[in-house]
């Protein structure tokens, strides 16, 4: 099959189909929502299911061979996240909030997108390592570290060049020595805690903790909640996506607001970062559907967990940039276009000798 | 019945902004509050439609007059230029002042 | 199977028996409740899988024969609020806004009855045809628009006459000349204004884009989310039908209110709606059960969507009148009575050559 | 720190009602409100326990002394006699008056 | 337009003690009431975070003065003791005093 | 299989580790919540299923062996909250408040526990009577028209002492004799009440009314909807036990101050309630599983219905106390062990002669 007809097919599935309707039902000003209750459940649910099946999957092939990739995972994400400042700041010349914010979102992992992932692979018949959802789990807090890492850096920055107090002052009060002193003690308290609440966030707990249970009770113990954790997993993304929708089309006009640069970003980052995680996973030796999901985790941006802790780390930074942009250009953009290309890029890879591997890397960038 | 007065003091702020306010509300040893979710336009335009976090909570202090003044300066200086906030006191009276400190 | 055994049939099954338990409940004074964004989201879910069905079916079968049972049920549809109103002004003695509002009321469909009707027919094994969901979502806007209209009307008229202001005034100051224009000139914005929102109603968007989606993906599409949008089905009327006979419950003491007319009305004007409709439906060539769902169109009222729009349209109408009537005695009466009745119908006319059917039409009204 | 007197207009109506009011404090230009469900009991009989349009709303405005009046007041002229629906005045104080115009 | 005063009596506590509270009202007539579930915290620990039943209810009533006293003082008879709850009253403007007797 | 290795086989089911999993979640003050929505609905949800699947087998096995096991629970349920009392107000030294309101909620049933325990039969493949569920139905009323006696009693004589006035005072009036006897009557009246609304409690009338529709709809009507009622219970259970594991967490802190003596009795209590309930069963020839869940009638502790009443029926008790040994101690010391063991127990005792049975008894107990 042809990318335009893998694309063609990839929009006509359920999933794609309900988000694009709640993207309608908002642009043209519907009522239509998803309760709160079950639009909070719903993620809980999703990542219970991916845990469990993550679990289950390792239990059969063992975690050993998972070191390497998720050591692998965490330095790149890292790294992108680094890059992705540079680009924002330097070329984008968003303010160092906004940069900061804006890499980090895209550095994180998207899990709505890493469910839509794994329920495009389901309906391709292709099969993943399982270990890839305890990499994802891994992935959350790192990037949220990151986050509080470079706030950090650049408060102490800014502090150290006064230019602007990190404590902005609508009366127009000037910051004394101590007022400074007190506000630098607050800063790494603040970073502390949300450190501490980005690890114990309910993202984690409920993957972390579904990777395990699934570990521990296998095949068997899985067998009469499987009907809900696994067959009514794309039924439950379904009806989540057509709530993603809905917020999705309300912010699209502020993509207007983020300007071309913006837009430009949340395209080809993503296609990059993808594409470079599927070439490293084949390098790596996972399978098609594994290097899909691997090279997903880059790909993805965070648009629930990620602003959360945003808000609490940097709320200079300006949520409508770093959400809408996440949530409005890039989720829809995967789900729709990359997730096809990533996978047809990774089962041309798997096709070729690992030899040929460097040579296809620069071809693809291209 | 004797009815003594004291000040309600409300603060209406994005919903990620509510542990910010609780800590302050806790560093002054307030000795109580109520707090709910609300939906609400402002400045920083509509906020409720969306996400959970995208919402509002409202926060209610009942307590003494003097505790209002630094409570809501210190809300004013930390949080008014980077969360979507209002705040507001009104007075009110209470049976039991000993309760509201 | 006679009729008396097919209604004892059809109360014996965990839709209506349930629809009970929740009348039973609210008449005792019991705290059972289904949480609120439960039932909220249940219409949702029921219109997206009646949608997802019809355009499953549609798909099958096509939509060409569709064209002329619409246009008729459009017409019958736009005849029987009228009809409605002459009974209701003239004969019920109600004023002017109640009689729009009930005839209107009646006029639409009871998406949640439609619901009911096609799991009963489920359970008898019986199917129909796919069309009439896209018949549904037609009809749900053309009732409201017939509102407004009557609505607009009797404002004009009352204004001309001026024996009662249309913005009635608490504060008794007389309407001045100036005052009487602007109130025209809101009530055509207002109009408009409740128009667009009707079409733009989640039901109404929900069931057209499940059509869509339904009819795009096929059954090969639809296989990973038919767990829930079909197997559930029934078991997620039962769970909404508890609330429904809860509030249907409260509203019991109300009924008296209405007095005898009204539940003369509530009980008569579907029965001869609903079988007016199998009765054209078998003479369009519908299937047995297409006949039975086509003649629940007419005889449903409707008791979610409607009220909305009706307190808007026609504030001055009092809600406890047609929403009581609605929930309160003509949707037990068809769940319970009316439906058994219509399938008997519809096969015994489907047993008869077409030529006899208007000998027939006699009987029946009779 | 100086506080300034602004007014708290509250209307409680129920949910299907909101849009009027919206609508009214639109067309005078309100810088913001906030809003959320509620249940109640009055002349209209008790709202809030059947489908959720039976519920009702409840709606804060910090304004000015001179907006209130009319607002009030044409609240009253076009929702009284058709929806459930009250609403009062209480004097509040703010930080900010410029924000509540 | 004329406005009228009249008292807001508010009552913040657990959602067990509703029903004894709506009671009182009922016995002393008032006209109407508005309640809404809350979360808060005081003497008796954080409520909210748990079972349904470990919320908090608000709960407002316009009443004229003269009631106000006796309801506040029947309530803070019978359930202050054994319940977590506070109440405070608020001076409010209304259009028709009539409407809260 | 030896006592251990069940008990270990239990503890690695989804329903228990997804509890602990909700305990640690609290502990290490994750924001992890199931939504209000989702976990008030999922109590009726169970209970729903409980009653149609005992109204499905009492409709295959009758129910005239019922009355006997009804009888003695009841008397048995009556006994032991009398019992519980004075274990607690003589050897614990508690007030009579705290002791009649511990008393009663361990006389009560848990619903979830009771649920629990058949999703373990269901796992272990052993069936159990259907009209066991009557019993619970029954019993719930029970033991809350028991608590309001006890209160009825403590109430009258305390005011006879007239060392406590019942209606404390915070304001130091004396209290008048007229007074005295407003708040006598003012007492019986709110006895009555309560009476009233627990009979018509969501839990009872739900449950009832499920037995009844079971009873009467058969497999052939709870075909339809078997895949939400039957299919997904244990699921169901999985996620609302995720709650009650994080309720349970955020009160492990309160244990410590009901003392020693409140843990020993929250779990010696059940235990040898349980293992007479067992023996009785035996006796009375129910089956294993029925023993099993006969028994945890007896030893399971209400958490959801009985503080709803109790708050209201004696409001001088503190609910941290009655609400968190039920929930932080006992209901997991059941589902962890003493469910296994109660099943290693029923097993042994069917596989003796009824003729050893008071032997056993004996044994039992040390
Ligand atoms: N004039 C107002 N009256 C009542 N509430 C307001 C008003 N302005 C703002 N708010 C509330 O305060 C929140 C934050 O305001 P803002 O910072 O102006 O966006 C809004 O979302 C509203 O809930
Ligand atoms: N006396 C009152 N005190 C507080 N709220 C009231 C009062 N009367 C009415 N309300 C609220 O206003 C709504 C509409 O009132 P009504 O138009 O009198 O039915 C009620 O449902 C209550 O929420
Ligand atoms: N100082 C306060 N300000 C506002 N609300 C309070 C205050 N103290 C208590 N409350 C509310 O009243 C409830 C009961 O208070 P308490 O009886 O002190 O536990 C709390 O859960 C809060 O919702
Ligand atoms: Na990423
Ligand atoms: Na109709
Ligand atoms: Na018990």
């Amino acid at each position: 099959m042809d990318i335009v007809a893998l694309i063609q097919a990839n929009i006509l599935t359920p999933v794609v189909l309900f988000f694009i309707l709640g993207i309608v039902a908002a642009r043209i000003k519907s009522d239509l929502r998803i309760p709160e209750a079950i639009s909070e459940f719903l993620p809980i649910y999703l990542l219970a299911a991916i845990g469990l099946h993550g679990g289950l999957e390792m239990r059969k092939t063992g975690f050993e061979s998972m070191l390497v990739p998720l050591l692998v995972a965490v330095a790149l994400s890292i790294l992108m996240t680094l890059y992705h400042y540079q680009i924002l700041h330097r070329l984008g010349k968003f303010n160092i909030f906004d940069s900061y914010a804006l890499a980090s979102t895209y550095g994180a992992v998207g899990a709505v997108t890493f469910s839509v992932g794994l329920s495009f692979l389901k309906s391709q018949g292709i099969e993943s390592e399982g270990y890839i959802a305890a990499i994802l789990a891994t992935l959350e807090p790192i990037a949220f570290i990151l986050a509080i890492f470079l706030t950090n850096m650049a408060v102490s920055k800014q502090m150290r060049t006064k230019k602007e107090p990190f404590v902005k002052n609508d009366l127009d009060k000037p910051v004394s020595g101590e007022e400074f002193g007190i506000a630098l003690e607050q800063s790494k308290t603040k970073l502390l805690t949300v450190l501490r609440e980005s690890i114990t966030g309910k993202a984690i707990i409920i993957l972390l903790g579904s990777i395990f249970i699934g570990y521990v009770i296998g095949e068997h113990g899985f067998a009469p909640i499987k009907i809900v954790f696994e067959d009514m997993f794309i039924a439950g993304i379904v009806i989540f996506l057509i709530e993603m929708g809905i917020i999705a089309g309300q912010r699209l006009d502020d993509i207007k607001k983020g300007g071309a640069f913006l837009i430009g970003f949340a395209l080809a980052v993503p296609t990059i970062n993808g594409l470079i995680g599927v070439l490293i996973a084949t390098y790596l030796e996972l399978s098609v559907g594994g290097a899909v999901m691997y090279g997903l985790l880059f790909a993805s941006a965070s648009f629930i967990a990620a602003p959360a802790v945003l808000r609490h780390t940097i709320p200079q930074a300006k949520p409508s940039l770093y959400i809408t942009s996440a949530l409005g250009i890039t989720f829809p953009y995967i789900i729709i276009i990359l997730l096809p290309v990533m996978l047809m890029v990774s089962t041309a890879l798997h096709n070729m000798d690992a030899i040929n591997l460097m040579g296809i890397f620069d071809q693809v960038l291209q | 019945m004797k009815l003594f007065d004291v000040k309600l003091l409300t603060i209406t702020c994005e919903i990620l902004a509510q542990k910010n306010v609780l800590d302050i509300l806790g560093k002054y040893n307030v000795s109580g509050y109520t707090l709910y979710e609300v939906e609400g336009d402002g400045s920083k335009g509509i906020r409720g439609q969306g996400f959970k976090n995208d919402k509002n909570v409202k926060i209610e202090v009942l307590l003494h007059q003097d505790k209002v003044e630094q409570i809501a300066e210190e809300i004013a200086r930390t949080l008014f230029s980077d969360y979507a906030i209002i705040l507001y006191v009104t007075d009110v009276n209470v049976l039991r002042p000993e309760k509201f400190s």
